[in-house]
């Protein structure tokens, strides 16, 4: 499927784009993450620590489990510090 | 019942106008949430957001809230991109026919604001460097108690 | 760092001209209260004070609350006199570094005023009757939680 | 002594004026209300129930007990409802 991966704050820039479409079999959002990671250092250092880094699946939040059948747009970022 | 994402400036005071109205209306609550400087040298936040998901998440929060505290108006005004020190940030406003269902909508968004809507702060120091601000477990905390 | 009394209706955003200002400060809550119509019969209400005793219980809950959450900034406006179903009665303002003294402090003075400032409220019904409200338990719980 | 003695609410309602000027002996609040409570009654009916009375001293919130040596003004007045 094509997914449209977008990064925001830290991730953006340690990634390097605030977004990129993918072609991926993912079924997981964990799943999704060790393909990113694998693709080269910067995407690894982006997902290196994952207790750092939220996610939201169609613009909801969503935890590593969440299923990724139907999605269209994923984002990464860390814990939000609005207000 | 409206929220509203923006880079200018709000006026706290237009935000009111025709704000809550109702013969049954007993109660406002504002807070304004103004840019501080904690280290003495930060001249500005730059504020991120996820165009989209973000509306999405102030309108949710806030319809929860207005069904949660029988809300009879609500507001909440967030602005995004450079903001110097002394500058507001955002504003929340509740409406409800008691005092005590005003001030915990009021305080209720703000939790959630602050923890869960999808914003991000970067500290601009006065020698132009930045720095994102890492999530505070107090607010983790403030949130758990609703 | 005020408090007034006053027959005149007064205006929010005036009142929070130059409020509470600094590097330092980070949130603004206000409290604004609205003559409710609770029987759906009621006109105004007409609210007593004693001249003297009051203007000094409000400084002095202003000043405590001020000690207690660190404010940098507090206002207190409240009117006496008649006033009609949907006018503003009082207001409260507080600015503080954190959001949570601002609310804390916002209340800390509802619940005193609610409960401990020299002011008696009297319903004035559509027919022109009037009946002295009633102290409410529900007032003085609030109270005890500080 | 001589006291100012001022009423607020029903109380000034039942007793038909806002303040008076009196001489008194009373040591306490309590001594004054039984004093006053002797007079008329008009001031037998605004005392009659006393868990419902709010008294202050010198414009200071005070209770029955309150000594009156060297006050001028004594309120008496139901509880507060301000805000």
């Amino acid at each position: 499927m094509t997914l449209d991966v977008l990064y925001f704050a830290w991730l953006r820039e340690r990634i390097g784009a605030p977004r990129e479409r993918i072609e991926t079999g993912a079924a997981t959002v964990r799943d999704l993450v060790a393909e990113l990671s694998a693709r080269d250092d910067w995407h690894a250092a982006a997902f290196a620590d994952m207790a750092a880094v939220r996610c939201a699946v169609d613009q909801q939040l969503a935890d590593l489990d969440a299923p990724l059948a139907g999605a269209r747009e994923v984002a990464f970022f860390p814990p939000m510090t609005g207000g | 019942m409206s929220a509203r994402l923006q880079t200018a400036p709000f006026d706290l005071a237009a935000e009111l106008q025709g704000f809550g109205t109702g013969a049954d209306q007993g109660a406002q609550v504002t807070f304004t949430g103004i840019v501080r400087d904690d280290s003495g040298r930060m001249a500005a936040l730059e504020i991120e957001h996820y165009p989209g998901m973000t509306e999405r998440a102030m309108n949710d929060y806030g319809a929860e809230a207005a069904r949660r505290f029988g809300l009879i108006d609500w507001r909440i005004v967030h602005r995004y991109g450079r903001l110097e020190v002394g500058e507001a940030i955002m504003m929340v406003a509740t409406a409800a026919r008691h005092r005590a269902a005003a001030f915990e909508a009021a305080e209720y968004l703000m939790d959630w604001l602050k923890s869960r809507a999808p914003f991000w702060k970067r500290e601009i120091a006065r020698d132009g460097t930045g720095q994102w601000v890492e999530a505070k477990d107090s607010d983790e905390d403030a949130l758990a108690r609703w």
